[in-house]
């Protein structure tokens, strides 16, 4: 009886705690674990992938966080933007752009390379869509 | 409650028999309520049955020019000279399966018969054998809909 | 008249008949009510609404079809799935933004696990049958064995039909079952999936010769206050049980170390010893101070450790004693021996460690005993071996199933806890000793979000009986043993220790070995195993300094060109126009091949150096990696630019002319 | 029949429609005290009452009506155990997945299965208090001894169609339930694990068992209910009712001498043979059975109808998860009604399980031939039967007890638990 009981209250607890995904819920350490681990911000599923893609990808030059500051960052002139400043012109479509079809594209230098056979549509809007949050995390 | 008069008689016998035109009517108003929700839960909401929309291998399993039977999904699948296409083996009088007579089909239970494309040659069968819709699914695989009933030029190319 | 009153019912009656009647209906109404409000009837209306905004209305009489309680049947699997009954927009693209529950399946989930094959339980779990919310268990229900996975855990039931070790998209599994495998779980417990692995500890046999008593006791007290990294667990040991242990170990004497009584320790030169500790590149696969690779245990406090014979004899031939390691022979002289060990010993120990005591000759035979039976009853020969003592097998219970564990059954201990498999597993795998009764297994020391990937990849292990269609099981690949003198090389540079040659080996290089006899040149393969240089300068792990005979390294170079080919490479024709390479140099820059590669002293490190690929690459191979970067290497960070044959080539003829120029210049 | 020139086609339908009514109900509405008696006489279902009935029996004190109310309660499980039977599938794990059915996509299903569970708890409960009644009105005695045996066996029948029931949502519940229950059986002394090897089909539960228990519960145990109800009945209609005036005026039971005051029904009047059912009547104090014993039946009828959907409507039916022979709930309890015995197995096996069973239905079957002393019989708690209600009204309050300690009080290995801890 009692079981059921707690079982209902967890139940509550976790269903209040799942509309802000970052936040511990007690009783559940496992769960924990993984999103302490996941970090703070809330990234949506397309967001997540599209993180992973990011640091196979783009952490090299862009940097982990998107900052600019990647390892390879100081080699390139130009260097690589700051992806977490939102700016106007980088918008969806353009965004896609650079990544199928490289930063020549745009008619900027050609140091950002084209990934359109390489990446899926979905993985490049997963792509897209990460940097998207980048710039909203700042702001 | 026995001491009424003929006098006062009237007023609580017709409260009686309100109330009890009142009871009897919702009683009658719910049973019928209640028969109808017996039927209602007669009718099934799910059906434990295989998808009427399946995949029936690739296409390359069917041999080129000839009629292959597929005897749990009642089918024939033609390969043919200008596409896929499928054909019922339901006959359309009584639901026996058909069976392959010559280029035609043939009804072992009461004798009708059916030409190539499944029409009607002679029997007690009203209506043409049931031709099926064929599609490609994006993984090659040769997909049946039992819902989309087609004429019989239809082919697909694959 | 005075009968027909007595004979007529009582007015009270008739209000009595005339409630329960008027009741009755209610009921009924009540009955219609509740089931016209149905949770899925709302929500299929709610949708609807919805739909005609998103839809045209073709569209929409097309879905109208779809409608009522919907159910996947999977009779195979046992699975009767009525999610979609509100989860209306689940394989519809247009729905991608929509709200929950309308909202389409993120990714590309439903084109590989289409839902007419999978259902939706079979990775989401939650109870499939329901039809509303709260029992559909989106979130822990009582009597629902499994309620629905979060999309953190959700991997877990990656792992019921994906039952290789490195399952595709998932990425925790995935790194679960590599810690699993990395610390050899499998030694104590028979864990489905790693069949026919063994963990091999370091044998003990000898260890009397290899350690200091004191930093032996220290090790059994707490093996990561000497080793952060260390795989080997903290077993609670108590006092008596270190003090017998330590007794019994130190009369491990079964193989003496190689000689090396010739040695004037007094001559050691230590910097000459540091020059060759980075010479071999020992922190490839040794960290020290926290830097390094983690193939071998870190260095950093080796002197606190192993006594120097043993050290000495140990790098002049580390496969004597450990057949199994992943440690390459080093060809060194006995006094480049000297120098490296005395360094070791030196360099990397703390302050406070006296001189090396003399081997212990004999001890107490009771304490002995007693630390023998400490060994055989904790275990430690699952792991290590010492003679004498019988391999017990697998003295922990076995995990096969252990998913489906009742998880009212499971001990918590004091943890306050939602009773699930996951949580006790986690508990279990994290804090050991903390569920309220006594456990043989060791503390291991896992950081939260390793135990929780451990605890993801032991809950896939249900006892299922799953059609064998949906198992996924990807054959581990056979090991590769070449005969020969090539094969006696590849094992005494443990060469697949870092490389892999048709999926067996390391994957420490980013180079396999399949191909390699058509990428790069005889010449250049001769050259650089006898001097290993950096091709990618930003990799930490590089190519060790062998120092091979140079007969060896042909040797290598030889059986590369001949047997590591791909014959369409081969074919290539590698002749060149001066035009093509010019139209070559001009693409390079057009292109943004500086952005990662150095060439000159121009140029990012991502990619490998570019100055001498002329002397380094075969002309095929180049064409061929440009044109498709992917193929030979799926996930690389070369773009593939969708080169024409006709730029491919001139890119190609630029590169080839690179090596060779400046070869003629000099 | 009124002479047709002038009749109109909707007269001439009347009439033809008032002619197939009188096919089937000849009386019509009755308004005449003739037309009362024979609308009772003249009903297959109707008849078992008698046109007139003792004042005494509209007394609601006297019987609560526990007789008519597990009647009613039978009805309803038979009709909804009916409609279940179309769904279910008496065979694992699809008889599990038909109860999610029932909850969840047959349309009305869960009401259903709602009220054929607790009308069968509510069954089991009425029987027993219906036992008690009896017992405290000291009503089994002569001539309703054998009726008193014919309602120990009803008992008897329901627990086993409740029981036999209880397995067939092949949930934990189900399961430990049934496994606790017939191991408490295999207790017998002899033959004890035969019958459990029998009722299981095997020696542990399986699908065999499920058949079985499915047959037992829809086909076999309810006819031997109908017919054991119909015995039940058929002897209170002859041996009337208990407790009412004429209860006072001795039955001479001298073979074919009637004393003026009484009166039989039937062929009974000419027949020579021993009376062995006669009540004795009294004009002035009996009233026409229509409407006022049947009105109040009606009545009771409706609210149990009424209560039954609301506690459906309002209290889900338990459905744990499926039956999982590997996992032992802690603690495996049997059906509530056992519990008692259940506790009583907790102190000793032999005695709790097969002794003081077998002594309580032997010693319900055997009440009425030891005690046969008619003093205080028709009254409730008559003080001449002041020992014979003590030691009852014990055994009932042990009774109840026990099952409620089983049922609330004992938490994981049978410990005492505080339910409201």
């Amino acid at each position: 009886m009692t079981r059921v009981s707690i079982t209902a209250l967890l139940a509550l607890l976790l269903s209040a705690a799942c509309k802000k995904s970052s936040s511990p819920v007690p009783g559940e350490p496992m769960l924990n674990a993984i999103r302490a681990e996941q970090g703070g911000i809330g990234l949506s599923f397309s967001e997540s992938q599209g993180k992973h893609l990011f640091l196979q990808y783009c952490a090299t030059c862009h940097g982990d966080e998107g900052r600019g500051d990647g390892q390879n960052a100081s080699n390139l002139k130009p260097p690589p933007p700051d992806l977490t400043v939102s700016r106007n012109d980088r918008d969806a479509a353009s965004l896609r752009k650079v990544i199928a079809e490289g930063s020549a594209a745009i008619g900027r230098s050609p140091l950002s390379p084209p990934r359109g056979r390489s990446l899926s549509g979905e993985q490049i809007d997963d792509l897209v869509a990460y940097c998207q949050a980048l710039a909203r995390k700042k702001s | 409650m026995t001491a009424d008069r003929v006098t006062v008689l009237e007023s609580p016998d017709l409260t009686r028999r309100r109330l009890f035109a009142l009871g009897c009517a919702s009683i009658g108003a719910a049973t019928a309520g209640f028969l109808l929700a017996t039927f209602r839960y007669l009718v099934p909401n799910v059906v434990y049955e295989p998808s009427r929309r399946f995949d029936i291998g690739p296409p390359f399993a069917y041999v080129p020019g000839a009629a292959t039977f597929l005897p749990d999904r009642r089918l024939y699948i033609f390969n043919g000279a200008d596409g896929f296409y499928c054909i019922s083996s339901v006959c359309t009088h009584l639901g026996c399966n058909v069976k392959r007579a010559g280029p035609g089909f043939e009804c072992p239970c009461h004798g009708s018969r059916f030409d190539e494309n499944g029409q009607v040659v002679s029997g007690p069968a009203p209506q043409a054998l049931a031709w099926y819709a064929l599609s490609l699914s994006p993984r090659n695989q040769l997909i049946v809909d039992l819902d989309q009933v087609v004429s019989p030029e239809f082919r697909l190319r694959v | 008249m005075a009968v027909e009153v007595k004979n007529t019912a009582p007015t009270w009656l008739h209000v009595a008949f005339a409630c329960l009647g008027a009741a009755f209906a209610l009921i009924f109404f009540w009955v219609l009510l509740r089931e016209t409000t149905a949770d899925w009837r709302t929500t299929q209306a709610a949708f609807r609404r919805l739909e005609a905004s998103v839809k045209n209305p073709h569209q929409l009489a097309e879905s109208a079809r779809i409608g009522g309680l919907r159910q996947i049947w999977l009779p195979e699997i046992g699975r009767v799935d009525r999610c979609v009954t509100c989860h209306l927009g689940i394989d519809d693209p247009a729905f991608a933004a929509a709200p929950l529950p309308f909202t389409s399946h993120p990714g590309r989930w439903l084109t590989t696990h289409p839902t007419d094959r999978f259902g939706c339980t079979t990775c989401h779990d939650g109870q499939g049958e329901a039809t509303d919310y709260r029992n559909a268990a989106h979130h822990p229900q009582p009597n629902v064995a499994r309620p629905m996975r979060p999309t953190e855990t959700i991997d877990a039931n990656c792992g019921v039909c994906h039952r290789g070790l490195v399952p595709p998209d998932a990425p925790r599994l995935a790194e679960g079952r590599r810690l699993i495998a990395d610390v050899g779980c499998f030694s104590c417990h028979e864990i489905p999936g790693y069949e026919g692995m063994a963990f091999r500890g370091p044998s003990l046999d000898s260890i009397s010769y290899k350690v200091r008593p004191d930093w032996l006791s220290g090790w059994l007290k707490d093996p990561k206050s000497y080793l952060p990294q260390s795989k080997m667990g903290n077993f609670r040991l108590s006092s008596d049980e270190i003090a017998g242990l330590q007794a019994f170990l130190l009369t491990q004497r079964a193989q003496t170390p190689l000689d090396s009584s010739g040695i004037d320790w007094n001559k050691a030169d230590t910097a000459k010893g540091r020059g060759l500790f980075g010479e071999l590149r020992c922190v490839t696969c040794h960290a020290v101070n926290g830097r390094g690779g983690t193939m071998g245990p870190e260095l950093t406090r080796i002197g606190d450790k192993v006594r120097r014979n043993w050290l000495f004899s140990y790098l002049k031939d580390p496969h004597r004693v450990q057949p199994d390691t992943p440690m390459l022979r080093y060809r060194l002289s006995d006094e480049q021996l000297r120098d490296l060990t005395a360094f070791l010993i030196d360099e990397y120990r703390s302050a406070e460690t006296g001189a090396e005591p003399p081997p212990a000759t004999s001890g107490d035979a009771r304490l002995i005993a007693s630390g023998q039976a400490a060994f055989e009853r904790r275990g430690c020969a699952s792991c290590h071996r010492v003679p004498g003592v019988k391999d017990p097998g697998r003295i922990g219970p076995s995990l096969a199933g252990v998913a489906d564990r009742d998880p009212d059954e499971l001990p918590y201990g004091n943890n306050v806890v939602r009773h699930s498999t996951g949580n006790y597993i986690f508990l279990k795998v994290l804090l050991p000793d903390t569920l309220g009764q006594p456990s043989l297994m060791p503390t291991f020391g896992y950081t939260p979000s390793d135990a929780a990937k451990i605890a993801v990849a032991l809950e896939s292990l249900r006892k299922t009986d799953l059609p064998a269609s949906y198992v996924v099981r990807r054959p581990s690949p056979t090991p590769y043993q070449p005969a020969g003198r090539f094969g006696e090389l590849v094992t005494r540079y443990r060469c697949l220790s870092c490389h892999s040659i048709g999926g067996y080996g390391g994957d420490l290089s980013t180079v396999p070995l399949d191909r390699i006899g058509s990428q790069l040149q005889h010449d250049y393969v001769t050259t650089y195993l006898l001097n290993p240089g950096a091709v990618r300068v930003s990799i930490e792990a590089r190519m060790p300094v062998f120092h091979m005979l140079p007969d060896e390294a042909r040797t290598i170079a030889d059986y590369f060109s001949t047997v590591f080919l791909d014959d369409r490479m081969e074919q290539y024709n590698g002749t060149f126009t001066p035009a093509e390479a010019q139209r070559g140099q001009d693409l390079y820059r057009q292109l943004g091949c500086q952005a990662c590669h150095q060439l000159g002293l121009q140029g990012g490190y991502v990619g490998p150096e570019l100055s001498a690929t002329g002397a380094r690459l075969k002309p095929g191979w180049i064409a061929a990696w440009l044109t498709s970067p992917e193929t030979y290497k799926p996930g690389t960070l070369q773009p593939d630019y969708g080169l024409s044959n006709t730029d491919a080539r001139a890119l190609t003829a630029y590169l080839s002319t690179l090596g060779r120029r400046e070869a003629s210049a000099r | 029949m009124r002479s047709g020139v002038s009749t109109s086609v909707g007269q001439r339908v009347l009439t033809w429609l008032e002619a197939v009514r009188r096919s089937i109900w000849r009386i019509g509405w009755p308004a005449t005290d003739k037309d009362r008696a024979a609308a009772m006489i003249s009903s297959l279902f109707l008849h078992v009452h008698a046109a007139r009935v003792s004042r005494h029996v509209l007394k609601p004190t006297y019987t609560f009506a526990l007789g008519l109310i597990a009647g009613i309660l039978f009805l309803v499980l038979s009709v909804t155990g009916l409609a279940l039977m179309l769904y279910y599938v008496p065979y694992p794990p699809e008889a599990y997945r038909s109860m999610k059915d029932l909850q969840f996509v047959v349309t009305f299903g869960i009401v259903l299965r709602n009220m054929h569970r607790w009308s069968a708890h509510a069954m089991v409960f009425v029987v027993f208090l219906h036992m008690c009644r009896v017992f405290w009105t000291g009503s089994y005695k002569r001539p309703r001894e054998f009726n008193w045996v014919v309602g120990v066996l009803l008992l008897l029948v329901t627990l086993a169609l409740s029981f036999t029931g209880y397995l067939l949502p092949w949930d934990q519940l189900a399961f430990w339930a049934i496994t606790v229950g017939t191991n408490i059986a295999a207790y017998a002394p002899l033959v004890g694990d035969q019958i459990k090897y029998l009722l299981l089909g095997g020696h542990v539960i399986g699908p065999t068992t499920l058949l079985r228990f499915y047959v037992l519960h829809c086909v076999m145990l309810p006819a031997t209910m109908v017919l054991l109800i119909s015995l039940h009945i058929w002897r209170v209609r002859k041996d009337g009712l208990s407790g009412g005036q004429a209860q006072t005026v001795p039955v001479n039971e001298v073979a074919g001498a009637f004393p003026a005051s009484t009166k039989t029904y039937g062929l009974m009047a000419l027949t020579t043979r021993p009376r062995v059912s006669i009540e004795a009547r009294d004009a002035n104090d009996e009233v026409f059975a229509w409407p006022h014993l049947l009105y109040r039946e009606l009545l009771v009828a409706l609210a149990v109808i009424v209560a039954m959907h609301v506690v459906s409507l309002v209290f889900m039916a338990p459905l744990e998860e499926i039956a999982n022979p590997t996992r032992t709930p802690n603690p495996a309890k049997a059906p509530w009604y056992f519990l008692g015995l259940q506790e009583l197995v907790h102190y000793s096996a032999r005695i709790g399980g097969v002794i003081i069973p077998t002594l309580i239905v032997v010693a319900l079957l055997a009440l009425p031939y030891i005690d046969r002393h008619p003093a205080g019989s028709g009254r409730w708690f008559a003080p001449e039967r002041r020992l014979a209600n003590i030691i009852f009204t014990a055994l009932v309050v042990i009774a109840v007890v026990l099952t409620v300690i089983g049922t609330l009080f004992r938490g994981p290995n049978w410990a005492w638990v505080w339910p409201w801890r």
